[in-house]
């Protein structure tokens, strides 16, 4: 364990720290810090040094997408955590909250004051009651501690932090879907342009950032740019990222480790290995929707950079391993299955598209496929991707994309066999 | 006086023979017709009007007497109704001049069995040959109605070229018969037919009367498939069946003038005379019917430039030889 | 003997005068020629019957000739006005005035 | 020889035509012999049934659309059972040109031809057809196609009850 | 007796047709009673002891030259002309004409009532086609060769005249 | 202006347009499903892709959402995006039925049409279909869910253009619903728009449900009759009934929609009473005879009881045209020029508008961007509905509107309403409240106010005052615009047919007088289209001749001597003027006659036929004037000779049905004006009748496909009111009214001022007409029957 933790380093098993502990690991010292020695505008350059990128799957730089929003404009601000965490295969955040709560408030506020926002939401996922019930405590102790509320720390700024249950829909990750949803809206994504820099929760400028990413934000303010660029294997990448180990392992577990370490060394070093002396097949990188990583590239450094290039994402780093009795085609349908019935039903090539998809994939998988369905299947890869509303369907693609692009004799087999060359099944 | 009378009455009594068989003649002539090209082309014609279509001609003509007579609104209706008149009775009178047998003794009287024998018949068929082009001309102008119009041009300048021909083809037959009575030119035949004396002539004589009749292949004035009904097209009822019966009159009194001209008329030998004649009556009508089932129309300028440029100057040339070989011969 | 050679005469006479007067009055190049041809007729008249009153062949002879000629002149003449009306469009005397002093 | 074959060519058909009249005509005398018709020749419109039993037509209006002579009138209505069906449905047959575009247009195989051709008559009246003489009690072609069984709206079935439909979406169910 | 009286019917026939031929408004009416007038002529032709010349009459003026023109009027497709003695200014046109002709006829009459000759009846007689053809072709030989250079100049003219469009000039051209 | 070039043709177009509006000026039909121009882009159905080759974001963009660029260049048939949009519609196709031959969109269906547009032909898909169970949505509008696309539109519609709150969409992913939350009928008065935006058959016109189809349909473009607004519609009809109405587009007026007023209240064309036969004396005769008689009867009345004998009454119902035509049979039979209203205080109010507004009347459009609207005694949901809707517009667009009335009003939008009685309205306009100097501020801030006024409560006098805050309000840099709510069709046609000075008489004192003999009353029945009902229908026995044209079976007509039948407005061309002086043409749908229908009893049609049509005996009531006048004009000359004798309707001659139609208003210089309001009896309330929703106009009485909608009659109070009178809601009360006594079922309202009684105008009293006097009632409990 060399790796320097910043995220999980009051991480201890089945125990949640709160601000006692927080505080004893060296925690609100940062917003102190800011709070007294720093201007906004200082805070904000320090996050784009430290070149950080969104940790919820776009991995879109944090300080650019601070650097639009108009922080110095009077009138109401919101600043909007999304830890709807819904991603098959991704459970960083909630591991994150389970462990260190503050550090999410931490860096809420300090971005708040950066951002020159007043209100700020934690939206979370339906599914992380205790999560959530970890963020109630901390926010209630937070401010009593004076670091939240009026005249934070007596720096004159305000900010008012509440925590959102989700109503539990994949789509509400979806930052403009989220939005909707905060207002209590059907949760369809907005249109873009406006953005929600511009105009997002009630029509105000909003600013929609991850749960690790706004976590990152202390540690960059007392380690400062250069330091938390360091953290990374791979030039151009920044910090440590959280990887959620899970699928055909012996080992899955959250772990804290550099952005840019290779595949190999996670899948052999932390995970233990392929379960059951199996051998590794293929592997999502980063969650459900980014395409899969074969054998061949068990050397790629996992990084937003480094991935783009062989095809896949980082996303959130949620590592789904599958081994060599792994249907690939069953496993592209479970996650298509999954995204077609999350859809929420604004844009045609979302909710029809990956109906046809389903359809498609579970006619190959029975083994009742022919050339057409193949062709087909590609085709609608071709024409959903890029063309959705929102990036719903767009991920959905992710795993389809890697299926034929990586796997496509597999799916021949299929065709050939008329039946599941894998597990033999005739149907699902 | 007495003589004179019955004269007259036997001018009368030859007239309503000869137009009532010419009459019945030209009627089942049409069914003739539709039988024998029907047969051509695999088929019956007419075969439900009693026994074997025979009563075809009487239905036929209770159906145009029934029709409506109908003139159409811009037409020159005087003109319109005089035209087929004109046209049946041009051909009709024709035949007041052929003769259609050896000359009968009758109570002890020769009774010559031609209506009026003319000594100039001849001309005098040629004259009506060359009126009976105005039933044509006239129902087609007074139709006014464009393709009745372009028929009648074409009839007009069809016949105009026709007639020369037809002309200038019985000038050798005058020379060699020295008369332009018709019975002197049968009598001129008795022992051999001037188609085989003069076989041009003869040819030249026959193409021009199927153009004259208007017939197959030089049916253009009424080509029904550019011209709908060609001069006729706006007519019904009787009047179209004035021009119908003329068409077929013109067929009997061409073949006649054909026989009498070429084929000696009345002469032959075993039968009688005028049954001779019918034969050879018949025999061209039928020739007539053949051509159409077997040819196709000609184009009109195919038409003219067969007239100007073949028939003309073949016929002018067959009365230059024609001449020189009568004054050879003296 | 048919008629007195005058009432003949006086025939002829009127049929020439009527196609005379056909001729001088009417503007249409058709009724014109065939004022002529009236006129023409009514001299073979006169011919056939001069023939017939001196009982000699000439005149009818002459006859001939008047026909072959007036064959000769409606040829050249309907031509022209073919042609006329192609150039004119009309085949009234009055519109071929080009001319006019 | 260009000119011998003219010449040729001009008495050939001659003889064609000579030696043809002593051939056997092949005329089929209609009604006493009666003609052996294609299987597919358009004659009499008919309406079929579908195998329940029940009007095919839809009174959809396409065959009087389609018909080129305007020879379809009809009126549409509807059962109480949610089926649309032909209040009136007349054909004119006097003025039918029997062309069979309604047929082609006609989406429930409804309007079918039948090479039933005998309709002459000296009356025009009586050759419009209103919609009980143009009603059998068969299913002509395609006897076993029912119409509302493909729809997917439910008039013969329950909603989604027809093969290769889902049961109806429970549009107040919480999960997606 | 029979041939005096069809020579005044006969002539009335020609005057009349004539007389209507040349009033007519339209061209094919007036041609229909200009043949109906040639066709009196052609009689009184063969009344006169000419039947030769009664059938080159119809032959050539109703059957070609007359044709000709119904040709031609067909051909242009010529409409009823106004100018006839109908109207008002055309019926003024006619008085000149009238006095005109009015004068001639006058002079004419004069004229053949002062000649004692006119009196004298025509006979009856006859000129055989065999005489016409001696007489024609023996003494008038070389008219008829003139002639019939002229007739071959006319066709040559008509052509040429006809040339633009119509290849085929009229066919009487040739007669 | 930028300018891009689309499928090799330049275009410029303003600042912020999308491709797609680029696009349509090129007259290049780019598919779409969810675009609608009412209701803009939201990128939804992704059918109108296109591919763009030169710009920011090239290769597959949506047409609807990408703002034009300089130098675009933009292909919409190329192979790329062809493909797509041929897998959209394949996946929009995935779940759709088999159904086209039993829809009713069949024929005029988007989606039809764009599935062919987009070379989808077959269907690949083999899975199951989801299908839906559909739900009840009242009398009006027909559901069939399996049929939908989801293209959002209705729900567009429905809630966020006109504002209804009960119809709505549910359910996610590929099971998206769109309905009411329970089966029942649809609240919103404009429910039926849904129907025309719907791309295909999941809303369809249940009234109009498997009657024809649309290439069947006679259609022409039309202007509604039931209001003043004079909206836009596109009737249809076929065997001479009138199947239904579509909106029609008019951006100055309504815009795309309409009110289901308009929509469904048309079948009164088809009423099974409709007179068609002319009548004298009960007996029929025909029109030709009818008209000699009324041409002779009323020039011999003339010469023997002199001018005053004939009155003719003209109407708002009628068309320009037959009103002024009634003018010149007037002038040639030398009788005083003819009335053209029935209902003076209305045709006052009209006539303020027509010319005293003139100059500052504000169309619809200008309504729906006006960011200050102060409503003063105006229903709109009554009197005008599709104001309703855009005063909508105009707070979406950030405006704000006040509405200033006695009457609970509703809208569906946020609004503030004050309840004053009609005499604190004529106070607060006439300037003399605490309030009046607040309002002044707000007009004087805002950028585009516009005072809308309803003419039957404040009357021309109101009105008048309306014009003087508005001219004070307007200055140099903006106008303060009045948009003035009238009552009948034509009602400001009529008004500028008029006199601009009125004369001291009307129909009541002419009549009253005694030298009328014969009355012409011109498609209008007095009886019911004006106050005093009562006392018109006594004059009527003083009347010799009584003689009226009408299409509508008014009791009126029943009385008629003379009884001549003309044309509904759909069944001739004519043009009305609207409330803001919009000229505006109509066109003829369908020819008069009894419905095929009718004369095939039901069944087929009849197999014979005759060279007259049944029932056509009606005529247009311009042609009948014609008549009368011994002239042969058509229309177009008729429209000829009124815009040389009326300058203000210079360009009428050259109008066509189904334009933005034509400005046509007299602005004369304001003349004197004196207002005398009525005291209150002491005890008495306010007696406000205002029109119902539905089946107040006679057109909409007369139309049994809105009868559903009919409310009960009843009478409002003010809570306060009530218990003052000791009165309880739910009970029977009686109102003791100047036109006669009602009993009714009361409801108290703490929206209405007090001291007021409402009631809605409808068929149960004849005689209370909205507009007029104002006048004063007494409620009191209903004493016990014996």
């Amino acid at each position: 364990m060399s790796t320097p933790q910043l995220l999980f380093k009051n991480r201890r098993p089945d125990e949640t720290v709160f601000l006692d502990g927080y505080r004893a690991s060296g925690g609100y010292q940062g917003l102190e810090q800011a709070l007294k020695g720093m201007t906004p505008e200082e805070i904000r350059l320090l996050v784009k040094e430290a070149n950080l990128r969104g940790r919820g799957g776009a991995g879109f730089p944090t300080g650019v997408k601070w650097s639009f929003f108009p922080a110095e404009a009077p009138g109401p601000k919101y600043l909007v955590c999304n830890c709807d965490e819904m991603e098959p295969g991704t459970y960083k955040d909630g591991e994150l909250l389970l462990a260190d709560p503050h550090q999410l408030v931490e860096g809420m506020i300090l971005s708040a004051f950066a951002l020159q926002t007043d209100v700020g939401y934690i939206f979370i996922r339906y599914a992380y009651q205790r999560q959530a019930e970890n963020l109630r405590r901390a926010i209630a102790e937070a401010e009593a501690a004076g670091y939240l509320g009026k005249n934070i720390l007596g720096s004159g700024f305000d900010f008012a932090l509440h925590v959102h249950g989700s109503a539990g829909r994949y789509i509400l990750g979806e930052e403009t879907a989220l939005l909707n949803g905060l207002e209590g809206k059907r949760p369809n994504p907005r249109l873009k342009p406006p953005f929600p820099a511009t105009r997002g929760l009630f029509g105000q400028p909003t600013t929609v950032n991850n749960v690790e990413t706004l976590a990152n934000i202390p540690h960059i303010v007392t380690g400062g740019a250069s330091w938390f660029r360091g953290l990374a294997l791979t030039p151009g990448s920044s910090g440590t990222k959280l990887y959620g180990l899970s699928g055909h392992l012996n080992v899955t577990e959250c772990f804290e480790l550099p952005v840019g370490i290779p595949l190999r060394e996670i899948v052999e070093n932390y995970g233990g290995g392929v379960w059951q002396q199996r051998k590794f097949k293929a592997c999502l990188p980063g969650g459900a929707s980014t395409p899969y990583l074969t054998a061949a590239q068990m050397d790629t450094a996992l990084d937003f950079d480094s991935l783009e290039k062989v095809g896949s994402r980082f996303g959130t780093a949620g590592v789904t391993v599958f081994d060599d009795r792994t249907c690939m085609v069953a496993v592209t349908l479970n996650l298509i299955r999954f995204f077609a019935r999350e859809s929420c039903g604004w844009c045609t090539p979302c909710r029809d598209g990956l109906t046809m998809v389903r359809w498609l994939l579970e006619t190959i998988e029975s083994g009742q496929g022919t050339g057409e369905h193949l062709e087909m299947l590609k085709e609608q890869l071709l024409n959903i991707r890029g063309n959705s509303f929102c990036a719903l369907a767009e991920g959905a693609m992710g795993p389809v994309d890697g299926l034929l692009r990586l796997f496509e004799q597999e799916i021949i087999d299929h065709l050939e066999a008329g039946k599941c060359p894998v597990t033999g099944n005739r149907t699902i | 006086m007495t003589e004179q009378l019955i004269m007259l009455g036997l001018i009368l009594v030859k007239l309503l023979l000869v137009f009532g068989v010419i009459l019945s003649m030209a009627a089942y002539l049409v069914l003739a017709e539709r039988k024998i090209l029907a047969r051509m082309q695999l088929r019956y014609g007419p075969n439900r009007a009693g026994p074997g279509g025979m009563m075809q001609p009487m239905a036929d003509l209770i159906k145009l007497l029934t029709k409506e007579d109908f003139v159409p609104a811009q037409a020159d209706k005087w003109l319109f109704l005089l035209a087929p008149g004109l046209s049946a009775l041009t051909a009709l009178l024709t035949f007041a001049v052929i003769p259609f047998g050896p000359p009968l003794q009758i109570f002890g009287q020769t009774v010559p069995l031609v209506i009026c024998d003319l000594n100039i018949g001849l001309l005098y068929f040629l004259g009506l040959s060359s009126l009976a082009v105005y039933g044509m001309a006239l129902g087609g102008w007074a139709s006014n109605s464009k393709y009745s119009l372009l028929g009648a041009i074409r009839g007009l300048s069809q016949l105009i070229s026709y007639e020369l021909a037809m002309g200038l083809s019985v000038v050798p037959v005058v020379m060699m018969a020295r008369s332009f009575s018709l019975t002197e030119i049968v009598l001129a035949q008795q022992q051999i037919p001037f188609a085989l004396l003069n076989p041009p002539a003869f040819l030249i004589f026959l193409i021009s009367i199927v153009a004259e009749s208007k017939r197959i292949p030089f049916d253009l004035p009424e080509s029904e498939n550019e011209l709908v009904g060609g001069f006729h097209t706006e007519y019904s009822g009787m009047r179209f069946g004035l021009f119908f019966v003329g068409e077929y009159i013109n067929m009997v009194i061409l073949g006649s003038m054909l026989t009498v001209l070429f084929l000696g008329g009345w002469s032959g030998p075993w039968l009688p005379g005028v049954v001779w004649f019918i034969i050879k009556v018949l025999a061209i009508c039928f020739f007539f019917i053949w051509v159409r089932g077997s040819m196709p129309r000609l184009r009109y300028d195919q038409l003219m430039n067969f007239g100007w440029k073949v028939l003309l100057p073949l016929a002018l040339l067959n009365v230059l030889i024609t001449g020189a070989v009568l004054l050879w011969i003296g | 003997m048919i008629v007195p050679l005058e009432h003949l005469l006086i025939l002829a006479t009127i049929l020439f005068l009527l196609g005379f007067g056909c001729v001088l009055a009417r503007r249409n190049l058709i009724m014109i020629l065939i004022g002529i041809e009236v006129m023409i007729n009514a001299a073979g008249l006169t011919l056939v019957g001069a023939s017939a009153y001196w009982q000699q062949v000439d005149g009818q002879i002459l006859v001939v000739f008047l026909m072959a000629m007036t064959s000769a002149e409606v040829s050249i003449s309907l031509a022209m006005v073919v042609y006329l009306q192609r150039r004119k469009g009309s085949i009234d005397v009055r519109s071929f005035d080009e001319m006019r002093g | 020889m260009p000119l011998l074959r003219d010449i040729k060519g001009s008495f050939q058909p001659f003889w064609v035509t000579l030696r043809n009249m002593f051939r056997k005509p092949v005329t089929v005398q209609y009604p006493e012999q009666r003609p052996e018709l294609p299987e597919r020749y358009r004659a009499r419109l008919i309406l079929t049934r579908d195998p329940d039993g029940a009007e095919r037509c839809v009174a959809c209006y396409l065959c009087s659309a389609a018909c080129p002579v305007d020879c379809i009138s009809l009126q549409a209505a509807e059962a109480e059972d949610g089926r649309r069906y032909a209040a009136w449905f007349r054909l004119n047959f006097a003025r039918c040109i029997f062309c069979g575009l309604c047929t082609e247009a006609c989406p429930t195989l409804a309007i079918q031809v039948t090479a039933d051709f005998e309709l002459a008559g000296r009356d025009p009246l009586k050759l419009v057809y209103e919609k009980e003489d143009l009603l059998v009690d068969h299913c002509g072609r395609q006897p076993d196609y029912n119409f509302y069984r493909q729809t997917g709206i439910g008039v013969t079935a329950p909603r989604g009850g027809n093969p290769g439909e889902s049961p109806p979406v429970d549009v107040k169910d919480l999960l997606p | 007796m029979t041939a005096t009286l069809l020579f005044y019917i006969l002539g009335a026939i020609a005057v009349i047709a004539t007389l209507l031929a040349i009033t007519r408004k339209n061209p094919v009416h007036a041609v229909i009673y200009l043949v109906n007038s040639f066709f009196a002529l052609a009689l009184l032709f063969y009344l006169l002891g000419a039947p030769l010349l009664a059938a080159w009459e119809l032959i050539i003026y109703a059957g070609a030259i007359m044709v000709l023109f119904l040709f031609i009027i067909m051909m242009l497709q010529l409409s009823p002309t106004s100018d006839t003695i109908g109207s008002g200014e055309t019926r003024r046109q006619w008085i000149p004409v009238m006095l005109l002709t009015l004068a001639l006829a006058t002079c004419t009459l004069l004229l053949t009532a002062l000649d004692p000759s006119g009196a004298e009846a025509v006979p009856r007689w006859y000129a055989s086609p065999r005489d016409f053809g001696y007489a024609l072709f023996k003494e008038y030989a070389l008219a008829i060769e003139i002639v019939s250079f002229q007739l071959l100049f006319a066709a040559v003219g008509a052509f040429y005249i006809g040339r633009p469009e119509r290849k085929k000039t009229e066919p009487g051209g040739a007669e | 202006m930028p300018t891009l070039t689309i499928d090799n043709q330049q275009v410029t177009v303003h600042d912020g347009a999308t491709v797609f509006e680029a696009a349509e000026q090129l007259g290049i039909v780019i598919p779409h499903f969810c675009y609608h121009k009412a209701l803009g882009a939201v990128g939804a159905c992704r059918m109108c892709a296109v591919t763009v080759h030169a710009g920011i974001f090239k290769g597959l963009q949506m047409a609807c959402l990408l703002k034009v660029e300089e130098g675009m260049v933009v292909t919409t048939g190329d192979p790329r995006s062809v493909e797509f949009r041929a897998r959209v519609a394949e996946w929009q196709m995935l779940n759709h039925p088999h159904d086209c031959p039993v829809c009713d969109e069949g024929g005029e269906c988007q989606l039809q049409e764009m599935t062919i547009a987009g070379g989808h032909g077959r269907r690949r898909y083999r899975g199951e279909k989801r299908t839906y169970n559909n739900q009840q949505l009242g009398p009006f509008i027909a559901q069939e869910m399996n049929r939908c696309i989801q293209c959002y539109r209705c729900v567009r519609t429905y809630r966020d253009y006109c504002g209804g709150r009960d119809f709505g969409v549910m359910g996610s992913r590929n099971r998206v619903f769109f309905g009411r939350f329970q089966a029942g009928p649809l609240e919103s008065d404009f429910s039926g728009n849904i129907v025309d935006v719907c791309p295909t058959g999941v809303l369809t016109d249940k009234t109009y449900r498997f009657k024809s189809r649309h290439w069947d349909l006679q259609e022409a473009a039309s202007v509604c009759p039931h209001c003043s607004l004079g909206c836009a519609t596109l009737p249809g009809g076929r065997y001479r009934e009138l199947q239904r109405v579509r909106s029609g587009i008019n951006e100055q007026v309504n815009g795309c929609f309409i009110c289901d007023r308009g929509r469904f209240g048309s079948s009164y064309v088809n009423h099974p009473d409709r007179p068609r036969q002319a009548r004298l004396a009960e007996q029929p005769v025909t029109v030709v005879d009818a008209l000699q008689q009324l041409a002779g009867q009323a020039r011999e009345l003339i010469e023997t009881h002199g001018p005053e004998a004939v009155l003719l009454l003209g109407s708002s119902r009628a068309t320009l045209e037959t009103n002024w035509l009634l003018q010149r049979w007037a002038a040639e039979l030398g009788c005083r020029p003819p009335l053209l209203a029935a209902h003076t205080p209305r045709h006052q109010a009209a006539r303020v508008a027509a010319f005293d507004l003139a100059d500052r009347l504000a169309s619809l459009a200008e309504v729906r961007q006006a960011d200050l609207l102060v409503l003063f005694a105006v229903d709109p949901l009554a009197e005008a509905p599709l104001l309703a809707v855009a005063l909508r517009q105009a707070v979406r667009n950030g405006g704000r509107v006040l509405v200033y009335d006695p009457r609970p009003v509703e809208l569906p939008c946020e609004f503030e309403h004050q309840s004053l009685t009609v005499l604190q309205i004529r106070n607060l306009l006439a300037e003399e409240t605490v309030e009046s100097t607040l309002l002044r501020e707000l007009l004087d801030r805002a950028a585009r106010p516009v005072l809308i006024g309803g003419g039957d409560l404040l009357g021309a006098g109101g009105l008048r005052h309306l014009q003087r805050l508005a001219t004070k309000a307007s200055s140099a840099l903006r106008p303060c615009l009045v948009h003035p709510v009238l009552g009948g069709p034509n009602s400001f046609g009529s008004a500028l047919l008029s006199p601009p000075e009125p004369g001291e008489d009307d129909l009541l004192t002419r009549l009253e007088s005694g030298r009328v003999k014969m009355l012409v009353c011109l498609e209008t029945d007095p009886l019911l289209e004006a106050p005093d009902g009562e006392r018109f229908a006594d004059t009527l026995t003083r009347l010799d001749e009584l003689v009226v044209f009408d299409y509508l079976p008014t009791p009126l007509s029943v009385h008629a001597t003379l009884f001549i039948p003309s044309t509904a407005p759909v069944e001739a061309a004519g043009s009305f003027i609207n409330n803001e002086g919009r000229l505006q043409l109509f066109g003829r749908v369908i020819e008069p006659g009894l419905p095929i229908a009718v004369t095939g009893g039901g069944d087929h049609p009849p197999r014979e036929f005759f060279t007259v049509t049944p029932g056509s005996d009606p005529q247009p009531a311009w042609q009948l004037l014609q008549q009368l006048l011994g002239g042969r004009a058509d229309l177009q000359a008729v429209r000829q000779r009124m815009q040389v004798a009326l300058p203000c309707l210079a360009g009428f001659a050259e109008l066509q049905p189904g334009g933005p139609g034509l400005r046509a208003a007299a602005a004369v210089a304001p003349g004197r004006f004196e207002e005398s309001l009525p005291e209150q009896p002491l005890g008495s309330l306010q007696l406000l009748v205002t029109p119902a929703r539905y089946g107040s106009d006679l057109f909409s009485r007369y139309a049994d496909k809105l009868a559903p909608r009919f409310s009960a009659a009843g009478i409002i109070l003010n809570p306060q009111d009530a218990a003052e009178r000791g009165l309880n809601a739910g009970e029977r009360v009686i109102l003791d009214t100047d036109a006669g006594s009602y009993r009714l079922p009361l409801t108290c309202h703490a929206g209405l001022a007090a001291g007021c009684a409402l009631v809605e105008n409808s068929a149960a009293f004849p005689h209370l007409v909205p507009g007029g006097e104002l006048g004063f009632c007494q409620v009191s409990a209903e004493v016990a029957h014996d």
